[in-house]
């Protein structure tokens, strides 16, 4: 039976810390930044964004959103784009796949992703000499002029398949599979599952009423949600016009 | 006949239409893809198998179980360890690149004196001298350790005095140690228990004590609940943190909190919400609002709130003993929910000694933050890993990085249990680089190896008989059959943990209300970290996102 | 330096009287100077990587994709006159098709060009054409865009072989006939082509889900960009070759076509230009009611940021689409040259403009809630890549003028500064 | 006259290169190397009777491939000189006595961006070693190891013949040939699958 693996993430357990990013990178070999990289131009698959409530004084609220990839399920937008498909949609896992070595680096799925979940390599990777050492043997480096973004940690879906495949088993170990960034946070925030497993903890979560999608009206089905109490942090979800006003009169 | 240009041309064109009927365009243009899919210039991860090992990290005093994956020798990956009684799994952002250190550009791997190279001889040499000519003083950065006792017999001996350098953590227990005479590293805070927990700008949710200790409580029964089981307040001037995820977020001015505490303290002591009397401070409410820049409203309330689902525990950012005092006028020590005294033999925390007015020489261990400032006019033999920045008179001597080093790993501060876990040296110590305690060794055989010391303390523990050792799945120890195993097992990377506390066992006396003014000591997020340098990856904190402050200007 | 005179002397048709070889090397130096200058940015970017542009994550795409749309777009003119003279039979066009196909060579060759140094991986390109994505506008104007050069050289080879010396080559003269005759064809797979990529061009914005401010809804696999970019590309590509026609007269200083070319030209642009504003304004109409608050976003949430108000959008339709449209379709003004270019200038304005709305306000503005309006300027390395482009066109078209029967045989000497 | 002329010299041009291309080129195009030891599969599995693959290359208890066995397997034996080859010598004082690694060319060596479980395709497909490696286990003496200059792939993996027309079903390794088996066994994987 095929998984839809996503994300339920608990906005109101984000500490925003930065565990998930470190942890990531660390999981994926993402090189560090070179000196002339800005938040614009940086490596994030996985990117925790503050944000507030817009108030100022003792008012003000201000939550950590989490986003990687969402992994959107219908009408995925940079799939469709893609000319050379280096993107895909695995039938298996309902893994949004980016295939970097099949990527030229036209940067059309860029434009087209609504969360600005995907990274462009703008340098050659490059780590300070010997760090190379401390590189994760699961994963390839990708080279400079190519998209890349959360694959949902695949050397870790690697061997959790060849783990079963060792003891004669057909389906993974559910244990086996979690992405470093929810391994890694330490609230708990970020839970992983399949979302197509009714039994499935994240199941729940994400048919909970506190449960929401970032922009869920363009109708590309996410699979990563998220879960808050606050109204105010709810309203992040969709694009209001009240911020439009907002900006106008600023 | 004659070759003409006009042949050439004709001859080559044909060259070129047979060509694309070899392989020699189609193979090449494939080839070249290939080219650039492995660029030669990109380097290639470790080929060969991936080994999992368990220990606990030693960056800071925290520390936390950790599991290591190991390729070729080396570590190419750190995890958090869910079965760590303490940790639960969590880790700070930065260890999750911790094992990038070691290649850190700014690793120290030759001995400098002055700034210039120096031979591990020469500093042997130079200190020897000055232990001859004396007095000479050692300072620690993590009192409690295997390495620590090794340092005081040393100092023991050679007319030495030893020195610790204190944790802001640990600092914030010191007035309840100077109250009662319990030792610091004895003392701990029972947040398990806790209801309201109201922070004087402590960090509670970013780095303080132990990571995923209090933020996996905070998680579990605080976040985003409207009425939470743990209420967490934070008293701070900036949306810090732990201000934006608190229950409620008090802002003030900077440097108040002696004088908030007294007007908490007032309104609790005027208004019977205390049962036992206390000494009442001098400041009155209005002087208190004033200069807290709060309404005495205000203050009552905040005064009410604590004492509205309890037990309420204060926790300071630094060693203010007003706010020690507010704990005690609360009835949170030696109480459940409170500070207390963990039960059991804990290793005891070696007290300062009185510093001479002059200091021949001093050796800092490199457990030490690089911003420690040595006596002035004393000869430094300064023990780091990293080189911190900023021109250094004295000896920088290349001490072991991540995971290089066997060590000890005494109870965090924090903790209301006493734990004690083992790292083992996973990585080969690279040429040129050693340890403190192998050098003092060097200079006087007599000093006792970190091992027999570790061995000793495991003897201990397991003669003890209290608690249980967490490993795959935890153990009472009890059930351990020798001291040999337990070693085995904490040196596999399990951590041993002991009872619970008991209530009562110790007391504090307040003659009279402190009331010391003093700035707490500004605490950037990565204050606990005690290496100057930053893993390579933390850029994506700070400067491929927005998500943190730049850090300090001496982080690498 | 005198072999390069008499070389020069040769290469120009019999008959034919042109500026002096020193005049000319002085008009073509700073053009060939700006070339070099955009070779040199190229080349940076393909050593060092696209760090050389101040291109990022969020505005994954910038000045070039932008210019690469516009050219293309002016380059519409050429297929479409093609398309008009072999296949609409509109003959009294033919003196200018030359000097179309030319300006269509430089702005399709100069578009894939830029086009090679915008992709990270230009030595992986040829992926699209052996793992294609059907499914993708991109693989679509790829595809149109490269087979349709290929076109064009064809096109332009019959022309370049009318070249005195080349005309010597007997089997030439005989390829030349050939394909000659082929031309008609050419013409009609160079509409079909252009007709598709063109509108692939305008799909590439339009399918864009995740971008609202861009997203239509549209006819089978297309969106209404797809034929609003058809329909404004033909509508402008005749004023562009008025432009550029007009330009090559003030510069050579001669009639180069017939006034009535001109005003053929202008009233089918006018008129097509008409229909497309009129397009234009009922699309806006559906995705602003429409097909925007479908997807969650306030319309006038898109033109709240400053500088991209509701002016853009009026600018686009009103002065750049209308007044241009009625420039060149009232007699009054069609009938005074100086009235119909200006309507043409307006018209190519106009495209422009969209282009850049499309290309970079999209990308300017936020989709989350808790995004902002982003900004972004060219790095010298992008404007000079670019200007090296626009370089090599005026290179490219002064030799051909000079050496090439680009409007007919046109004789006589020419009269002031002179650079053919 | 000229016309058939011209028809020559085009043809010898072409001639020329139709030759070179097909012969030459794909000599120039691959570095020879030798391996650093004399390795004989033979050998070895005739002398210690290990007849089965996995006997030396080991599938690890997780499933993870063990590759070509370490030093310390070879210094089981080899620990002091056995025989006196110059290849013996080499092992042993080149390799096992200062306990160097042998770098060995793997000619199935796979790029860094591919992952390939041999847990999975053993195991769960039930291939044989020699449904991909070819007759490697018997091998008497090792082949030349041929490396591409441009991409620095092993000749293995694009299979020797130039054009990979009539090749033997186990030579070449490309990822063409992965999709052929997958396709004809009709197993689906999307490209992270067999990528990393």
């Amino acid at each position: 039976m095929s998984a839809r693996y996503g994300f339920v993430i608990d906005l109101d357990r984000c500490t925003g810390c930065g565990a998930c990013m470190m942890a990531c990178a660390a999981e994926n070999n993402v090189p560090p930044a070179p000196a002339r990289a800005t938040p614009r131009t940086g490596l994030t698959p996985m990117l925790v964004r503050k944000v507030s409530n817009g108030i100022e004084g003792t008012a003000r609220r201000e939550a950590f959103i989490p986003i990687a990839c969402m992994h959107c399920g219908n009408e995925t937008p940079c799939v469709g784009v893609c000319p050379q498909q280096a993107v895909e949609v695995d039938k298996a896992t309902g893994i949004v796949m980016q295939m970097p070595q099949r990527c030229l680096g036209c940067r059309y799925c860029m434009t087209a992703c609504p969360y600005h979940a995907r990274y462009f390599n703008w340098w050659d990777p490059a780590w300070p000499v010997g760090m190379e050492k401390s590189l994760n043997p699961g994963v390839a480096v990708r080279m400079r002029g190519v998209v890349e973004k959360c694959n949902l940690c695949p050397a870790r879906l690697h061997s959790a398949k060849e783990k079963a495949a060792a003891a004669g088993k057909k389906e993974i170990d559910p244990a086996d599979y979690l992405p470093a960034c929810a391994e890694a946070c330490p609230t708990g925030a970020i839970l992983f599952g399949n979302l197509a497993d009714k039994n499935d903890p994240v199941f729940s979560a994400a048919h909970s009423s506190d449960a929401f999608r970032l922009l869920a009206r363009l109708g590309t089905e996410p699979k990563v949600y998220y879960q808050s109490k606050q109204a105010w942090v709810k309203a992040l979800a969709e694009r209001d016009s009240d911020r439009a006003t907002e900006a106008q009169h600023a | 006949m004659k070759v003409t240009r006009r042949d050439l041309l004709i001859g080559s064109a044909g060259a070129v239409a047979g060509l694309a009927l070899t392989p020699v365009p189609w193979k090449l243009l494939n080839d070249v893809s290939i080219w650039t899919q492995n660029f030669p210039w990109i380097p290639q991860p470790a080929y060969g198998p991936v080994e999992t090992k368990y220990s606990a990290c030693t960056l800071c005093e925290s520390g936390c179980g950790i599991r290591v994956r190991m390729a070729e020798k080396f570590p190419v990956g750190v995890a958090g360890v869910r079965s760590h009684p303490l940790t639960k799994g969590a880790l700070c952002p930065l260890a999750f690149a911790a094992h990038q250190l070691n290649w850190h550009p700014r690793r120290l791997r030759e001995v400098r004196h002055a700034g210039r190279a120096a031979s591990w001889a020469e500093a042997q040499a130079a200190f020897q001298k000055a232990c001859g000519e004396g007095p000479i003083a050692i300072v620690d950065g993590r009192p409690g350790r295997a390495v620590s006792s090794v340092f005081e017999a040393f100092t023991r001996k050679h007319n030495g005095s030893y020195q610790a350098v204190l944790s802001a953590e640990s600092q914030a227990l010191a007035p309840y140690a100077d109250w009662s005479g319990v030792p610091v590293a004895s003392l701990g805070y029972d947040l398990e228990n806790a209801r309201t927990i109201v922070s004087f700008g402590a960090p509670v949710l970013d780095g303080w004590g132990t990571p995923g200790r209090f933020t996996q409580l905070w998680s579990e029964r605080a976040a985003g609940a409207a009425d939470p089981q743990l209420r967490l307040i934070q008293i701070e001037p900036s949306l810090s943190r732990s201000a934006a995820r608190a229950w409620r977020w008090v802002r003030v001015r900077e440097g108040i909190e002696a004088q908030l505490a007294a007007g908490l303290a007032r309104v609790l002591l005027e208004e019977r919400l205390v049962t036992q009397p206390g000494p009442m401070p001098r400041l009155s409410l209005a002087e208190a609002a004033a200069q807290t820049g709060l309404a005495p409203e205000a203050i009552r309330d905040l005064s009410h709130t604590m004492m509205e689902n309890r037990p309420v525990v204060v926790i300071a950012a630094d060693g203010n003993p007003a706010i020690a005092a507010l704990n005690v006028l609360l009835g949170a020590v030696a109480t459940p929910g409170g500070i207390v005294r963990k039960r059991g033999e804990v290793q005891p925390h070696v007290p300062d000694d009185p510093v001479p007015e002059s200091i021949r020489a001093m050796l800092v261990d490199s457990t030490v933050p690089w911003e420690f400032a040595a006596q002035a006019n004393a000869e430094v033999f300064r023990f780091a890993a990293w080189d911190g920045g900023g021109d250094r008179a004295g000896w920088l001597l290349p001490a072991p990085g991540f995971l290089e080093e066997l060590t000890d790993v005494p109870t965090s501060p924090t903790s209301a249990l006493p734990t004690y876990a083992v790292a083992q040296n996973l990585v080969a110590l690279p040429i040129g680089v050693q340890s403190a305690a192998q050098f003092l060794v060097k200079i006087d055989p007599t000093m006792p190896a970190v091992e027999k010391v570790i061995h000793a303390r495991c003897g201990e523990i397991f003669r003890s008989r209290q608690g249980s050792v967490y490993g795959e799945h935890p153990i009472a120890a009890t059930k351990v059959d020798s001291a040999q195993h337990l070693e085995e097992q904490l040196r596999k990377g399990a951590v041993w943990m002991g009872e619970p506390p008991s209530p009562g066992k110790f007391r504090c006396e307040l003659k009279e209300w402190p009331m010391e003014n003093r700035v707490a000591p500004a605490t950037s997020w990565a204050t606990a970290w005690v290496p100057p340098v930053f893993p390579a990856l933390a850029t994506k904190l700070y400067q491929e996102s927005n998500l943190r402050e730049p850090p300090a200007e001496r982080r690498g | 330096m005198p072999d390069l005179l008499v070389l020069d002397r040769r290469l120009i048709a019999r008959g034919v009287e042109r500026s002096s070889t020193m005049r000319f090397v002085f008009w073509l130096a700073p053009w060939v100077a700006l070339l070099a200058l955009g070779i040199y940015a190229a080349a940076l970017c393909f050593y060092y990587g696209l760090n050389q542009t101040h291109m990022d994550n969020r505005f994954a795409f910038g000045m070039w994709i932008y210019l690469d749309l516009g050219m293309i777009a002016m380059g519409a003119g050429t297929f479409f006159t093609g398309f008009l003279v072999y296949i609409l039979k509109q003959e009294d066009l033919k003196p200018i098709l030359n000097s179309a196909v030319v300006v269509g060579l430089i702005c399709y060759s100069g578009a894939v060009a830029v086009l090679m140094v915008d992709v990270g991986q230009p030595l992986r390109a040829w992926f699209t054409f052996w793992h294609p994505n059907t499914h993708s506008m991109l693989t679509e104007v790829t595809f149109c865009i490269t087979c349709y050069l290929f076109v064009l050289i064809l096109e332009y080879l019959p022309v370049l072989l009318r070249n005195r010396q080349l005309r010597k080559v007997p089997s030439f003269l005989v390829f030349e006939y050939q394909l000659h005759k082929l031309v008609p064809v050419l013409a009609g797979v160079g509409a079909f082509l252009s007709f598709f990529h063109q509108g692939s061009l305008g799909g590439l914005y339009g399918v864009l889900r995740g971008r609202p401010f861009a997203f239509r809804q549209g006819f089978a696999i297309w969106p209404s960009t797809f034929f609003l970019f058809i329909l404004s590309a033909i509508a402008v590509g005749p004023s562009f070759l008025m432009l550029v026609t007009a330009m090559a007269e003030t510069l050579t200083g001669r009639r180069l076509v017939q006034p009535s070319v001109f005003r053929k030209l202008g009233s089918i642009s006018g008129v097509l230009l008409g229909a497309y504003v009129a397009a234009k304004a009922l699309d806006t109409l559906v995705w602003l009611n429409i097909t925007s608050p479908a997807l969650g976003f306030a319309p006038w949430d898109y033109y709240a940021y400053k500088p991209f108000g509701w002016a853009l959008l009026f600018a686009e339709i009103v002065p750049l689409g209308l007044l241009p449209a009625f420039l060149l379709i009232l007699p009054l003004t069609a009938r005074k040259r100086s009235w119909a270019l200006c309507g043409a200038a307006l018209g190519c304005g106009g495209v422009l403009l969209n282009r850049f709305v499309l290309t970079v306000q999209t990308l300017a503005l936020p989709t989350l809630a808790f995004d902002d309006f982003l900004r972004y300027i060219p790095s010298w390395q992008e404007v000079a890549t670019f200007a090296g482009v626009i370089a090599y066109g005026v290179i490219v078209y002064s030799l051909s003028y000079r050496y090439l029967p680009l409007f007919g045989q046109a004789k006589g000497g020419d009269k002031n500064v002179s650079v053919g | 006259m000229t016309g058939r002329r011209n028809l020559l010299i085009f043809g010898i041009g072409m001639g020329l290169a139709i030759v070179t291309g097909w012969t030459a080129f794909p000599r120039a195009l691959y570095v020879r190397r030798e391996q650093p030891l004399e390795f004989h599969h033979k050998t070895h599995s005739e002398k210690s009777g290990l007849t089965q693959c996995d006997s030396c290359h080991v599938l690890g208890s997780d499933g993870e491939f063990g590759g070509i066995p370490g030093l310390v397997t070879c210094a089981g034996c080899h620990a002091e000189k056995v025989g006196t080859s110059k290849s013996e010598a080499t092992l042993v004082d080149g390799y096992i006595k200062p306990s160097r690694e042998t770098p060995w060319l793997v000619y199935s060596r796979q790029p860094a961006n591919v992952w390939f479980s041999h847990a999975i395709h053993t195991r769960r497909a039930g291939l044989a070693c020699k449904d991909c490696h070819g007759t490697m286990g018997e091998s008497d003496q090792p082949r030349i190891y041929e490396q591409n200059r441009i991409s620095g792939y092993s000749r293995d993996i694009w299979g020797h013949s130039i054009s990979r027309l009539g090749r033997a079903p186990h030579d070449g390794m490309t990822m063409s040939d992965c999709e052929d088996c997958h396709r004809r066994r009709n197993v689906e994987v999307g490209c992270l699958g067999c990528h990393k």
